[in-house]
């Protein structure tokens, strides 16, 4: 299985792109741990995760194809 | 109207942004269209523009918008849900925003609420206004005359 | 902009009254001056229109619309000034409304209020609103399409 | 001493006139008088008078020159 994970704000300044994609991923969690191995400075930002643009608060599995974004708060206006 | 300009404005409805800043021309759009509702009494509309702000000494010359566009149609569609659940006397919600580039004096936000009666059109678009700066998954940076750059949140 | 237009247009900002409806033309007039204010980071815009209401089986067609030129000049510089004391971030204020036939559809009203941010903003237009309709010296009589007419408190 | 009298909204359909000077009117209330007899179905409407576009409440003396309006309610917007 393979996951898009998109970086927004910030988050694609500081790991230099807008997207990635990681196979093999099972949770939102395990994706974080990837996330920060790939790019250690992420933890020094404030985002929350969306899955299939909606917002999660919890660590849902994923699946194949699903999309993930990083995104730090909004500042739109 | 011309077709393809018929067309850019049919996208920017359906899909809340537009590459650049809102111009007049779209303005204009949206206010020529209000007069069709004619149970419509009241049109509240709300303007974002982007402020030549003095930080540090350095002045902003522009703003760099990006944004997550699929999701920013999901919420926006949501935001006009809400309104017209929460108001019942409002008739249509407009919104566009931004992406990419606009500088100082130029407008990033455009937000139109119609509706039978003036307290409505003004409390909903006020509304409307606070939801899109909580809920759009959009992003800034302050872009300074000397091009360095601040992220804003 | 030739000379005619803006000398029209000069004695609509000075004077507060216009001869018919509010045009597109003239919401466009005010709405590109707004990007001169680099300092604004909101504006705010209320337009009045006239609707299409049935009365007793009867539809509205028109509103005519009478007003005291001179006090409503006196009542309208009070009502900015008003504003300006209890909203410190507001950089300026437009009215123009409507005197004579504005038909079913037409904009009578149209306010703008522009300020350093969208709260004072958006408050101060609404107040703004209220009070116009509290303290100008405007009559109207709506007008039926069988061109009978009844005079609106 | 003579002073103009202006008459709005639906005071001007039912008096068939937008203006009409007096002469030799001393207050508000003598006007109000002097009013009432040319036009006797103004007391059926309700309105306040306005003293050189301010609003009165009080019953002034008129001086030569003077601009009085009668005013029903306003209805902006």
């Amino acid at each position: 299985m393979e996951i898009k994970v998109l970086f927004f704000g910030v988050l694609a300044e500081v790991t230099g792109t807008n997207c990635k994609h990681y196979r093999e991923v099972r949770s939102i969690g395990d994706l974080k741990h990837r996330i920060q191995d790939d790019f250690p400075e992420v933890v020094h930002y404030n985002y929350r995760f969306s899955l299939n643009d909606e917002i999660i608060n919890n660590d849902p599995k994923l699946n194949d194809g699903d999309e993930v974004a990083l995104m730090p708060p909004f500042a739109g206006g | 109207m011309n077709e393809l300009i018929s067309n850019i404005l049919y996208a920017i409805v359906m899909n809340y942004l537009i590459n650049g800043p809102v111009t007049q021309n779209i303005m204009a759009h949206f206010m020529e269209k209000m007069g069709e509702k004619t149970d419509s009494g009241g049109h509240s509309v709300f303007l974002g523009q982007v402020r030549a702000d003095e930080i540090n000494g350095k002045k902003v010359k522009a703003i760099e918008y990006s944004a997550y566009g699929a999701m920013v149609k999901v919420e926006a569609d949501k935001i006009k849900e809400t309104i017209l659940l929460q108001f019942g006397d409002v008739r249509s919600i407009d919104i566009v925003h931004s992406t990419g580039i606009v500088k100082a004096g130029e407008i990033s936000l455009f937000v139109l609420v119609s509706a039978g009666h003036r307290h409505q059109a003004i409390q909903a678009c006020s509304k409307a206004v606070e939801l899109i700066k909580e809920k759009l998954p959009v992003w800034k940076k302050e872009i300074f005359e000397d091009d360095s750059h601040e992220w804003k949140h």
